[in-house]
């Protein structure tokens, strides 16, 4: 049930954002993830999670262990709150309690009915992360998960994820904000900057770079 | 009773057929839409007036 | 008191609901009158037969059809000038029967074609035009029920009947154009009565006096709830954010 | 699976028609070819058959384009994508909702069709069949294109030129078929080559489409 | 808004292909009626006129689709909507971007496709004629179509189907042109009357359009 | 110069979502908007901008002086910043140089040849607030602009708002984080709420409610 990650580089566009990353997340444990924009935090998650490979390095994870929430919610506005975590629940093979559950968790209960369409930014925001609690999935990788929500839900997610962890889960989380949970580590990416380490290794995997012509 | 359609029977009773057919379906549907509304509207109506005598109260 | 105050949806509630039994009953009571009469106690005619018969049916249906068109056309106007709720919901209850009138008349004039033309379909002008209102209407119709503002809906198909309304005059040209018809002209206008004798003509009145009723009655009822239907909505939304 | 099934039949329905809608333009196609053409009976008899297939090919086509593209923008791609469900029974369960709202309701519909392009007599029942046959290859291959240009804007046209040429076999097969029927001809061969091109294009593309999309991923 | 033109021709232009490819399902067209219809000459060249047309017409629809959708959903249309340009403008300009973008390539290429459908001799100089004509009012309407939709999730289709029955004037009177020129009548009416159309919908439609995106926006 | 409001009523979904709102936002002010998820910033913004019509009460902006900035950035990902940022400042009609200006000034001149596509999150942020520097207009009217910035560049922006009304601008910005504009007025939005007000009035304005049957 442990993340381990040692000396990872990954690239966005062909190009290594960070290199030689190394870092364990023991269940039961929040890793907060820092560094200024353009770092590579959406990359390093998106690697993590299996959508794009890593250049190099390696990357333990549990199979079929992580729970992605990127910067897109993945909402259909067609469908209302219930119907849209409904989905979400019967993909991951968790049943219409888990539903209720994560509904009321995220304080998403009176809306159960409104089209996504017509949830304010944070609600939509809320609902894309009560997919979490559906998902059933003991690692969770979340990208910039407080973006648009007010203090209250800020607070409230912060509980959430704490139970998350109470229950042996862990949390890998890519945020500016500061979100009250002081029990977390914070690596900070900017020292694993492909371009402020050694320049010419960061290059070596391209083939069209390197001594040739 | 029956007029004698001759050889245009069946154009002839295949088109009221269809007309019927076709009228009874929208009317059917109107009046299941219709049942339907006043039905939620009933109860909704109904959970408002609850409502509002709560607060009076 | 101008006629605007039916606009009002409680004042049209009202009323409506005051006509709608005399509207139905006149509609059963011309319906029935002019079908039985129609179809029972007219003679064959001497060129077409028994399928004269079907005339009952298919022209006013066919009348129907146009009309209900311009009904929607009118009350679009008057909802994108005035912004009256009831006139936009009373254009949204009149497409479906419009739909249906068209499809009638294109069902009983290919029924009726078989045998006098030999095919139950021709890319006659008139009968080409019908195919494209029946479009229009489901165009109409899928655009009502895509858009979930009522609101927006109403503007948007509003301004959807508006221009189509000129373009289906315009393809009414344009088919006349590229086609002459097999179809009968209009027999039925003022001179009346030259092609149709007086036998087949007072049925056929009564007939169309019922489509006619039938199609006040419908949308009648059909807007009556439309209206419930929008106070649901309002209802139920006020009952979340309490 | 049956999830996304589900998920996808109704957001097909709620999104304006849904069913409606592949039908309507079928419907379109048929009544604009003779407004093009001209009223002539029989030059529209003989074309008949191949512009019902024709028809019924660009319906598909129109309504494929954002299979993949939709689930794409709103991000539930990346989310399907790290959630249990393979790739590829995803697709074919796409594909199959989407055959189940276009290709369905067109075989049914077409017959109707065929009496606005004046099809011959015998042709109906080999129209009908034609096109159970093959639709499910449209959609499947479909997809496959819809698959190769997620994540492109304006794809949808992109797609139609790569996914054209891939329906170019099913057509001719199809079109065939109910050519020779309707002109009283044994018809066994183009179905049975129909059968083949549907069985092999539902075996094999839903494979090649989770790869294309999941290189689109990246 | 010679801003906006440019803008959206440099988009049509590094949005793959954009050019080529209203150009090329044209072209695809084309190529599958024949194979679709099957190789007779005499045939080919009675429907080449209609075909020719509906072809231009699928080509435009299927590249109209997108023309508001995308801006909309990034937000350029509400940003857009608050700028100094007004939104009858913006219309006109996006509607005019479409035309070169895809009627008039069309246009150009429309004389090569011809060959392909054995149009006879005449018919060549009307059909370029008529294209150049009426393809300015097939991007006019199909601008008012997608307008309409803009907003609606998979609105591609819906917006088919509310433009079709707005096309067929048009239609009808550009292939009229193409049939006479062919046979070597006399095409003044259809095409004065082709310019009627094309002239009234450019003078009309972008306020309609406007109208109808403004509402959208709220 | 002044944006001016009184007795303000805005609606969403038909629903009227906050009522009897007052306010003047003079030259050289910057206001703050609060209140929690859901409660109609967005709508009243866009109400303001003029996107959709008011319930009720007035609107005194100066013509065309407003620029929006909204949840959405409006950037075209085949485009790069530059073009993305001249598009805008040809619309707006500034020049070329104003384009460069706010490059410079929004820290995006070494992105200035990338396409927007490849932009990070918050890199993407920063293009899309470039656009009020290019826009030339003196009342800004910003929907949470801060939304997956780092601390560096929020204070960057906060920086820029702060250059903007000492150039006699404006700014209304809608945020549920802590800009660091100390001279900024704060309005809390929670107690403008249709439905903690007079309940009565705020449904008087549906045709369909009110008693009939
Ligand atoms: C699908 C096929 C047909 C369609 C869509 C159609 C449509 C129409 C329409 C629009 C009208 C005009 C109603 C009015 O006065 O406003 C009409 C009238 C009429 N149709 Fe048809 N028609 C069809 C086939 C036929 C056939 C096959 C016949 C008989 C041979 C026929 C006989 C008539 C007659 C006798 C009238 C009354 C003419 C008049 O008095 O105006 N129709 N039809
Ligand atoms: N095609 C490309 N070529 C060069 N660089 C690219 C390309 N695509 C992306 N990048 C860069 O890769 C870096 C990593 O981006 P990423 O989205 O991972 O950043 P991030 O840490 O998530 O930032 P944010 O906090 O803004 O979301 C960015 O600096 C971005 O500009
Ligand atoms: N069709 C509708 N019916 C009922 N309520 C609706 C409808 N559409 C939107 N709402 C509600 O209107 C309210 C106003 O939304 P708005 O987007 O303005 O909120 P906001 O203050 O911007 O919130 P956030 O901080 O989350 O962005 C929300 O509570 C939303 O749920
Ligand atoms: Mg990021
Ligand atoms: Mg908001």
């Amino acid at each position: 049930m442990e993340l381990t990650v040692r000396n990872l580089s990954v690239a966005r566009g062909g190009i290594t954002v960070l290199e030689g990353l190394g870092f364990t997340l023991a269940p039961g444990r929040a890793l907060v993830l820092r560094g200024p924009n353009g770092v590579g935090k959406t990359t390093l998650l998106r690697t993590l999670c299996g959508l794009q490979p890593a250049v190099r390095g390696e990357i333990a994870a549990p199979p079929e262990g992580l729970a992605y929430a990127s910067h897109a919610d993945g909402l259909k506005s067609m469908l209302d709150v219930r119907e849209n975590l409904a989905f979400w629940a019967a993909v991951f093979g968790t049943g219409p309690a888990a539903v209720a559950r994560a509904l009321e968790r995220m304080n998403l209960s009176t809306l159960a009915a409104r089209r996504a369409a017509n949830l304010s930014a944070g609600q939509k925001r809320r609902l894309g992360l009560a997919r979490l609690l559906v998902s059933g999935r003991p690692v969770w990788v979340l990208d910039e998960p407080t973006v648009s929500l007010d203090t209250a839900s800020v607070a409230l997610f912060a509980g959430v994820i704490r139970d998350h962890l109470g229950q042996g889960g862990s949390a890998l989380i890519a945020t500016h904000i500061d979100l009250g949970l002081d029990e977390a580590e914070i690596l900070d990416l900017t020292p694993f900057r492909a371009a402020t380490g050694a320049l010419a290794q960061a290059w070596g995997d391209d083939p069209f770079l390197g001594d040739f012509a | 009773m029956m007029p004698d359609l001759g050889k245009y029977a069946f154009a002839v009773l295949a088109s009221y057929g269809a007309t019927i057919v076709l009228i009874g379906a929208l009317v059917a549907l109107s009046f299941r839409q219709r049942a339907r509304v006043k039905k939620t509207l009933d109860e909704v109506e109904a959970r408002a007036a609850a409502q509002t005598g709560k607060n009076d109260g | 008191m101008s006629i605007w105050e039916y606009a009002n949806p409680k004042k049209f509630m009202q009323t409506s609901a005051w006509a709608l039994p005399w509207a139905l009953a006149a509609t059963v009571l011309c319906l029935s009158v002019g079908l039985i009469w129609g179809f029972f106690f007219t003679p064959d005619d001497y060129k077409q037969g028994a399928t004269v018969k079907i005339i009952y049916l298919h022209v006013p249906a066919a009348m129907m059809a146009i009309n209900a068109w311009v009904m929607m056309l009118v009350a679009s106007l008057i909802w994108i000038v005035r912004r009256h709720h009831v006139s936009a919901l009373a254009a949204k209850a009149a497409a479906p029967v419009g739909l249906t009138f068209t499809l009638i008349a294109l069902v009983t004039g290919a029924l009726w074609g078989q045998p006098m033309w030999g095919t139950w379909w021709a890319w006659d002008p008139r009968l080409t035009s019908f195919l494209i209102l029946c479009l229009f209407y489901m165009g109409y119709i899928a655009l009502w029920s895509a858009v979930e503002d009522p609101d927006t809906a109403a503007d948007l198909t509003g301004v959807l009947c508006i221009v189509g309304s000129v373009f289906a005059v315009l393809s009414r040209y344009a088919v006349n154009f590229w086609n002459q018809g097999l179809h009968q002209g209009a027999s039925l206008s003022m001179d009346a009565k030259e092609n149709v004798s007086d036998v087949f003509w007072i049925p056929l009145v009564i007939c169309i006096a019922g489509f006619i009723l039938l199609f006040v009655t419908l949308v009648l009822m059909r807007t009556r709830t439309e209206i419930r239907a929008r106070r649901v909505a309002a209802l139920l939304a006020r009952e979340r954010l309490a | 699976m049956i999830a996304l099934l589900a998920r996808d039949l109704r957001l097909a329905v709620r999104a304006g028609g849904g069913f409606g809608l592949g039908l309507a333009f079928f419907l379109l196609v048929a009544v604009l070819v003779p407004l093009g053409v001209g009223p002539q009976g029989d030059t529209l008899a003989r074309i008949a058959p191949g512009i019902l297939w024709v028809g019924a090919l660009l319906a598909c086509l129109l309504s494929l384009d954002r299979i993949f593209a939709l689930d794409f923008e709103d991000g539930s791609l990346d989310l399907l994508a790290t959630s249990p469900v393979p790739m590829e029974g995803a697709v074919a369960v796409k594909a199959l909702a989407h055959w189940l709202v276009t290709g369905l309701p067109l075989t049914l519909a077409a017959p109707v069709l065929g009496v606005l392009l004046y099809l011959p007599g015998p042709g109906y029942l080999w129209l009908v069949v034609s096109l159970a046959l093959g639709t499910p290859a449209l959609s499947v291959i479909g997809a496959f294109g819809a698959a190769l240009v997620v994540g492109l804007k304006r794809g949808g046209l992109l797609m139609s030129l790569l996914v054209l040429p891939l329906y170019v076999p099913t057509l001719i097969f199809g079109a065939e078929v109910v050519k020779r029927g309707a002109a009283g001809m044994e018809v066994a061969t183009p179905l049975a080559l129909l059968a083949g091109i549907t069985a092999g294009a539902l075996a094999l593309l839903p494979f090649a489409a989770a790869a294309a999309i999941r290189v689109n991923l990246r």
